[in-house]
């Protein structure tokens, strides 16, 4: 190791002031000090409170918890509970569409956007705004305008055309497309926000290029910039996902779920069977299969991300 | 293949800023064409207006005879290498170079054989499954460059295609672009501000400032008769002297008065630049002479070219005492840094004849190559 | 000291019969602190009072109802005022049936407000008039009227399309159809053999009869908006609990003039109770203990049972309570409860969480509501209910 | 233009709660959806303000609003701030393990609120921080930081690396950096951060119902009892007064920073 | 202002890549030491090391005798300047000056006074208000280093401070940095990957390959004698030519052959180089020729640096003919390139002594600067 430099002697670091050196710690641990009170929060709030609701998952649990062990048989009565498979497969339908039709029209309205058009500004606010307004809110507002009764259906009678028919929020085979309609009402503004910003970071050159080449512009949209906006797909996917996967409000407002049970969602599901019919253990149960199917839309999804990031690098 | 003209070309942006004030440029068909100027002087704008990709607010541009003012890009049958390389990044290199050729409908076996065989040429056959963000800064220039003559246009446009090169790399594509030109014939535009790039490849080369061409010309021409102190001071590294002093009839002889610390030595000024001096200099006969650097050497090179007559003028060297103030070893000569009454020199000597920062040093003056400016207007006395 | 209580009496006139109660303590020198949490037929409310019990810190009394009592009453959160029961006497003024309903292991843990007879018809004679048809009193004549009205251009039946209200339309043509005996039997001990019988695929039938009738923008209806539709002449008959009752007067209407109030078809000879109570939870503290205390004699007291039930157009859950103030509809039920409880003809409403457990109500009401809102065939109803019925 | 259309689309559900707010009960009654409002009516604004019952109170959405606030604005600041300082060191002061910090946390957007009512409310009780406000800030806090983090973090990764190196050099430690340096940079991502998680807490309804007692219930809450308090005849315009309100502070956020917030996406908020 | 050593340093990242393995370097107090290398070599490591901003994974940094792996870098008096500048972007030119002596807690009347001076000499007073984005690459350039001055640190570290300017900023750039380093004397570890910044700034180049130190030594002597033939190649511009061929001793004298077009040229090996040769080169006889191209040149030119044997070694250079391929003036010179048995070669000549492409043309091999390698281990032969 020590090779030839017989001079020099070496101040031992133990000399350099103490102060001096608490400072240099401070910079090697800080970060961590600083990062550990959210960790510890994710810790106990975020897997500790799964790691519950998965034991409670496993208990008779009624009321209130109750921590004898009674092994899979929530989830067996989970899975054979009609109710269970309509919200799942409600869920896959609005899931599906909520976020094939925002990525659509999100996409479109940036791409529309982004050709520097006058009153872009004006425009961005309003297809922005509905994700000002809670659920809550978005919920009344279009479950009065679809109210076949009251709104848009007695509209268009009003002006003549009487055989008009818009009575999906009272269809049972339709009502979960009506949560589609407000769902992407609401959040298909911030999909252009997102798409906007997308398009904006991509480089001017790269459309100058593909003009040269002799593409006309939706060629170039389609084949060039769309693919190039592939992470923000990825941020997009996340949160719509999100959105739809946590679905609770909206359907509440909108439908409770109903007619009948033919609008029920997961979250829904689980809210009713834990809190209101005292069924914890199922409630639990189902609250692990929304996580599982949560994790298993998006483990692969980043798993592909980071791999393809990893590759780009 | 195809000629271009610019003929009183202008271009004002919405916002009212007037870019490009009236340029007029002209090549022949297979010629090289270097756009060279200072950051913001408008090359870019002037190229992507060649390439149709900004419109012309006054005057037109043809190609081949043909007004193209206004015809869309794709239809102009031009290609274009930009600085970034504007790779498609989505795509593989295949896919980059082919994206065009698809656009026209080319073939797919056809599209197949074009792309190999470019590919072949540019050595980057190893890598046409991978997509750009895998390859390195050279590899994408040298894809770009590809889709470019896949394509095989009638007119090349490249936007300052090297700058994100390192130096050594620069130099290296540097040739290479000059030697596909040469196997190509293809006529081509190419914007850059390294002067080093314009000297070498330009067939032409248009020194423009402001959004005015200041020189059009030959390389050469350029470099040995700038038109003005800008051109002059740009285009050769490292740049031009100037010195401004008076000039001196003296035994028929007219000097260029160096004044150096308190004393002056008298510079002759060959024949012919004499009598464009003495014809246009201002009337207090004050005049910038404009010197390059291998043109002020040391005394002992000097004395050694002067041996041998091949090249050099037949003028004798004026020899001036100075002090050192710094050295630059570049490798096979050294450059000299001296002042003479604050304005800095630099001198391109053997790396052996310098001397040491602080060290007195006598210099060469070889008059037979200077340039003689006028003061006030910049211009060139010729 | 104080009280806060949750509860979830937010329409038209329930909130004003708890505006009374609130009254009523702060005469007493209690303050009274509003935990209303509407929505969802208690839904959140009961969300919230989990998350506060677990919390540690309970109100003092919540709105809670049935054998929801009794699940409580296991978890131990539940207070002792048997102090205020022998006080009052209650064992005496409160008839078995209520008393039973308010006991945990024999001790008083919540205070009953009233009973409800769910099992009510609400009509609007104006419209029989101009129909031309006449008040039913079993579903062969139910139907008769409805088509008349549905003639008259006008809409038969006024409903809500939310699962609570379908179950306890459901409720009420089980029991028109099959009797009180046929409905304790099915909807009570939940006998397999009686769901899945004759009896209940007819209950199943009428009840699809009856969706014929109701308007196509029932879905998600509120209850009270319904009966505004009654109140305005729009449709003409609402299945519907007695608390519709406080709609009309709220609206200024008069029972017997301006309105009817029927036992639901085929039902005159019963009675389905709903009985609201307020469940009292363990409170730290001689101070809000006694206020807790105070709540309850409050909650007993003949004064508050007689403004509060005229307001919610239930009747009193104890006796002696003048009959003085009380309308023709209030009347009757009082008396029909007396005469059902002896006859065995008083039954706990299923839809109201009275008879059975929140666990298996909710997966009976999820049959009824599929029911109501898709084209399945009685006997898979049927089928569906001897199903539910085993949810735990 | 389609876009204008659009537009419309999406303006329709605000235009018909504006003028139906101020229209009479007779007027929405007997007319269209769309129709303008024949006389401006702000009796609904009014009640909804100050008048309404929800449940047995009836002193409108005006004590609720602001509950909302005072739980809000310091939730969203708080949130914000330890988003913006997790951001700072997972981006320029990366350890062993950090990236899986990360991604652990980003874990932690994905948890659906209803399983963390019960433990949260032991945990809130024990603390004695149930039903109050400080509590019901507790809550959004925790589950508000992974997004902020989320959003710091890939904003910070595009501040050059070199400007921490730089200010290290010249002697700032890692507070110093942070306020110095990092701080300034950062308003368009705090807008985003501070829009995201303001329409994040404000909507909020079931934390708000859960935890937030009767001191604590915030707008929506009261909203909601609002809604569904009726006195015989649903007052729509009352109702849409009230959503409007309810809603009132975040539509004003987004049409004062609305700009930022694209601005900021663009910045960097964006990748993945 | 202090010494700098460097001993046995090696790093690994965390990811486990062993990125310097072994580093020993010494420079004296007030030298200008040069790290220079291909991209990724881990030039930015060693000076992000020696800044404290990456950890020591062995060895030992010392800065003045003081051992300094473990000291914070803000305790370490040091100053960096970065290729991307690296200014604070809110906070104008005086403040980002300013910021590391507020932070050293000098008093403000003081740090004025320092802001000042430092902004007259690198000739920024007029910027001081201004924010950098306001500001043009070369002023962003100076900033960063009147930031740096500001400290009067006693090391000065620069992470390729000139590679985003363009060539002539560079130019200019360069000698500034040479010349504040000539007043002001202070230690300075400079990163570039351009080799003619190696040369020109450097007072001692460490040529860097793969985390390995190939050659660390005088600009001069990296030049004239590089250690192998990876730093022969880096260093120089155009790099050096290198062919491969046999060595033949022939009356006395040991000759290099040149195989060319079916004929080999001899060209005879000075005797200096010729000892070390025989001693070293591999059995077969086949070694490595590298010539510079300012010693391979026109015929004309060579014959006249001989009448002038002033600085030239008393060699007479051996005269090839060979077919032009391509030419690039580049002003004072023009490069000639060529081909040898498909081994592409490099000439400086006189711009008028240059054939057009395709043209033959008489070479002249000044075999006197050349060096010679071992073809398998690429090491010099001497
Ligand atoms: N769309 C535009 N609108 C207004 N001004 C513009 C626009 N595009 C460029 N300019 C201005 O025109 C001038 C010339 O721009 P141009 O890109 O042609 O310069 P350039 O010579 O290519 O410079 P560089 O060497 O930096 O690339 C600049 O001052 C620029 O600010
Ligand atoms: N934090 C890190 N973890 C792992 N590897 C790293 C890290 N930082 C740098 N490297 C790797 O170390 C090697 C050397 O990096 P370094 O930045 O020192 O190169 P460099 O010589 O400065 O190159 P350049 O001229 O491109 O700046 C590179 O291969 C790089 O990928
Ligand atoms: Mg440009
Ligand atoms: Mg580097």
């Amino acid at each position: 190791m020590s090779v030839n430099h017989p001079s020099s002697p070496v101040l031992p670091t133990a000399s350099v002031p103490l102060t001096r050196r608490l400072a240099h710690l401070g910079d090697r641990w800080l970060p961590r000090l600083v990062l550990s009170p959210t960790v510890f929060a994710s810790l106990l709030f975020v897997y500790g409170f799964i790691a519950f609701t998965a034991y409670l998952s496993l208990t008779e649990s009624r009321l209130m918890p109750d921590y004898s062990f009674a092994g899979l048989e929530q989830y067996s009565n989970l899975f054979d509970l009609d109710r269970w498979w309509v919200s799942a497969a409600n869920l896959g339908i609005f899931g599906g569409l909520f976020i094939l039709i925002c990525l659509i029209t999100g996409l479109l309205l940036a791409v529309f956007l982004d050709q520097k058009i006058r009153l872009e500004g004006a425009l961005r606010a309003i297809y922005l705004y509905p994700m000002a307004l809670s659920f809550i809110v978005t919920g009344a507002a279009w479950k009065w305008i679809l109210n076949p009764g009251l709104g848009l259906e007695k509209m268009v009678h009003d002006w003549g055309y009487t055989q008009f028919s818009m009575d999906w929020l009272v269809d049972s085979d339709m009502a979960i497309y009506t949560v589609v309609i407000a769902g992407v009402w609401q959040s298909s503004g911030f999909v252009m926000a997102l798409f906007l910003a997308g398009l904006r970071g991509v480089d001017d050159s790269i459309i100058k290029a593909a003009m040269v080449d002799g593409a006309s512009l939706p060629t170039i949209y389609r084949k060039i910039v769309i693919p190039a906006l592939r992470p923000v797909f990825f941020s997009v996917l996340l949160v719509l996902s999100h959105i739809a996967i946590k679905s609770f409000d909206l359907v509440m407002a909108l439908t409770a779920g109903g007619p009948g049970t033919s609008s029920d969602v997961p979250a829904i599901f689980m809210y009713q069977f834990s809190f209101t019919r005292g069924q914890l253990g199922l409630g639990a149960a189902s609250a692990m299969m929304m996580l599982m199917t949560v994790l298993a839309v998006l483990v692969p999804l980043i798993y592909l991300e980071t791999k393809e990031a990893g590759r780009a690098r | 293949m195809a000629s271009l003209s610019i003929r009183d070309v202008r271009k004002v942006y919405p916002n009212g800023a007037e870019i490009l004030k009236g340029i007029n440029l002209d090549i022949e068909d297979g010629q090289f064409l270097i756009l060279v100027g200072g950051s913001g002087c408008g090359k870019s704008t002037l190229l992507n207006m060649i390439a149709g990709l900004e419109t012309v607010s006054e005057g037109g541009i043809y190609i081949g005879d043909r007004c193209v003012n206004d015809v869309p890009p794709k239809s102009r049958d031009i290609a274009m290498v930009f600085q970034s390389y504007a790779l498609y990044p989505t795509m593989t290199v295949r896919e980059n170079i082919s994206f065009g050729l698809g656009i026209r409908r080319v073939p797919v076996a056809e599209q197949k054989k074009i792309v190999d065989r470019v590919a072949e040429t540019l050595q980057i056959t190893h890598l046409l499954d991978r997509k750009p963000a895998h390859l390195s800064g050279g590899q994408r220039q040298r894809v770009a460059m590809g889709r470019a003559i896949a394509r095989n246009p009638s007119l090349f446009l490249f936007d300052e295609p090297l700058s994100n090169l390192d130096a050594k790399l620069r130099v290296e594509m540097r040739a290479e672009i000059k030697l596909m030109h040469q196997r190509l014939k293809t006529t081509t535009v190419y914007v850059t501000h390294d002067q080093v790039e314009a000297m070498t490849l330009g067939d032409k080369i248009a020194v423009m400032r402001d959004g005015v061409v200041q020189q059009f010309g030959s390389p050469q021409d350029i470099y040995d008769r700038p038109a003005n102190m800008f051109v002059a001071g740009f285009i050769g590294s490292p740049s031009m002297n100037f010195m401004r002093g008076k000039v001196l009839q003296e035994q028929q002889q007219l000097h260029f008065v160096l004044e150096h610390q308190g004393r002056s030595t008298l510079l002759p000024i060959p024949a012919e630049q004499a009598a464009a001096i003495q014809r246009l200099a201002p009337a207090n006969g004050e005049i910038v002479l404009g010197i390059r650097p291998e043109h002020v050497t040391d005394a002992a090179s000097a004395r050694r070219a002067e041996h041998s007559e091949t090249y050099s003028d037949a003028h004798h060297p004026t020899e001036v005492d100075c002090i050192v103030e710094l050295t630059e070893p570049t490798g096979p000569d050294t450059l000299v840094f001296s002042s003479f009454n604050a304005t800095r020199l630099t001198c391109r000597t053997h790396p052996r004849a310098a001397a040491m920062p602080g060290q007195p040093m006598r210099l060469a003056f070889d008059l037979s190559k200077a340039v003689f400016f006028d003061p006030v207007s910049e211009q060139s006395l010729k | 000291a104080e009280v806060e209580v949750l509860h979830y009496w937010t329409s038209g006139g329930e909130a004003k019969s708890a505006a009374e109660l609130k009254k009523l303590m702060e005469a007493k020198g209690v303050s009274w602190k509003d935990f209303a949490v509407a929505g969802g037929g208690g839904e959140n409310a009961m969300t919230a009072l989990k998350a506060r019990v677990i919390a540690g810190s309970a109100p003092t009394a919540a709105q809670i109802k049935g054998p929801s009592i009794q699940e409580w009453g296991k978890e131990g959160v539940l207070a002792n005022i048997d102090v205020a029961a022998t006080e009052g006497k209650w064992d005496a003024s409160l008839p078995k049936v209520v008393s039973n309903v308010m006991k945990y292991k024999g001790h008083y843990v919540a205070v009953p407000v009233n009973v409800h007879r769910v099992n009510w018809l609400w009509v609007n004679p104006e419209v029989l008039k101009k129909a031309g048809a006449t008040a039913p009193t079993n579903f062969d004549e139910f139907f008769v009227a409805a088509d008349k009205i549905k003639k008259a251009g006008l809409i038969a039946v006024a409903h809500g399309g939310q699962p609570w209200q379908d179950a306890t339309v459901f409720e009420s043509v089980v029991l028109g159809v099959g009797g009180a005996a046929f409905y304790q039997k099915a909807l009570v001990q939940l006998d397999p053999a009686s769901l899945n019988s004759p009896t209940m695929i007819k209950a199943f039938d009428t009840l699809a009869k009856i969706k014929t009738y109701i308007d196509k923008d029932a879905a998600g209806r509120d209850w009270n908006l319904a009966t505004a539709m009654i109140i305005n002449g729009k449709a003409g008959m609402q299945f519907m609990g007695d608390w519709a009752k406080g709609e009309f007067s709220a609206a200024g209407k008069q029972p017997g003039k301006d309105y009817l109030c029927l036992p639901a078809p085929g039902t005159d000879k019963a009675f389905t109770f709903n009985i609201d109570s307020l469940a009292m939870f363990t409170v730290k503290g001689a101070d809000q203990q006694k206020a807790q205390l105070t709540l309850a004699n409050t909650v007993m007291s003949p004064e508050f049972q007689e403004v509060f039930n005229l307001n919610k157009g239930s009747i009193p859950a104890r006796a002696g309570v003048s009959r003085a103030k009380f309308d023709s509809c209030a009347l009757k039920s009082m008396d029909d409860m007396d005469a059902t409880s002896k006859s065995g003809g008083l039954v706990p409403s299923f839809a109201h969480g009275m008879a059975i457990d929140s666990a298996k109500a909710g997966a009976i009401q999820d049959v009824v509501a599929r029911f109501m809102n898709s084209t399945m065939t009685s006997q898979a109803a049927a089928l569906a209910l001897v199903k539910a019925a085993k949810a735990k | 233009m389609l876009l204008i259309l659009c537009a419309l689309y999406y303006l329709a559900p605000l235009y018909v709660m504006l003028t139906t707010s101020v229209k009479t009960l007779d007027e929405i009654r007997a007319g269209n959806l769309l129709d303008f409002p024949a006389r401006i009516n702000l009796n609904a604004w009014q009640k909804a303000w100050n008048g309404a019952c929800t449940g047995v109170r009836c002193e409108g959405l005006a004590p609720y609003f602001w509950n909302s606030v005072k739980m809000a604005v310091p939730a969203v600041l708080i949130s914000t701030l330890i988003g913006s300082v997790n951001g700072y060191v997972l981006a320029h002061w990366k350890f062993r393990g950090s990236e899986i910090v990360f991604t652990a946390l980003m874990v932690g957007c994905f948890i659906p609120f209803q399983v963390v009512i019960l433990p949260m409310a032991r945990l809130l009780g024990l603390a004695g921080l149930s039903n109050t406000t400080a509590g019901l800030m507790f809550v959004h806090i925790v589950y508000g930081i992974a997004f902020t983090t989320l959003f710091f973090r890939n904003y910070y990764v595009s501040v050059p690396d070199e400007l921490v190196k730089a200010a290290r050099i010249d002697g700032a430690g890692f507070f110093r950096i942070y306020r110095s340096v990092i701080l300034p940079l950062s308003l368009p991502i705090f807008m985003v951060c501070f829009i995201w998680q303001f329409t994040q807490i404000w909507n909020d309804f079931l934390f708000g119902v859960v935890f937030g007692g009767t001191d604590a219930q915030p707008v929506t809450v009261a909203l909601n009892n609002l809604v569904n308090t009726s006195t015989g005849v649903t007052e729509y315009n009352v109702n849409m007064a009230a959503a409007i309100i309810a809603a009132l502070p975040t539509l004003g956020l987004y049409l004062l920073a609305g700009k930022y917030f694209v601005r900021g996406l663009t910045a960097g908020a964006v990748k993945g």
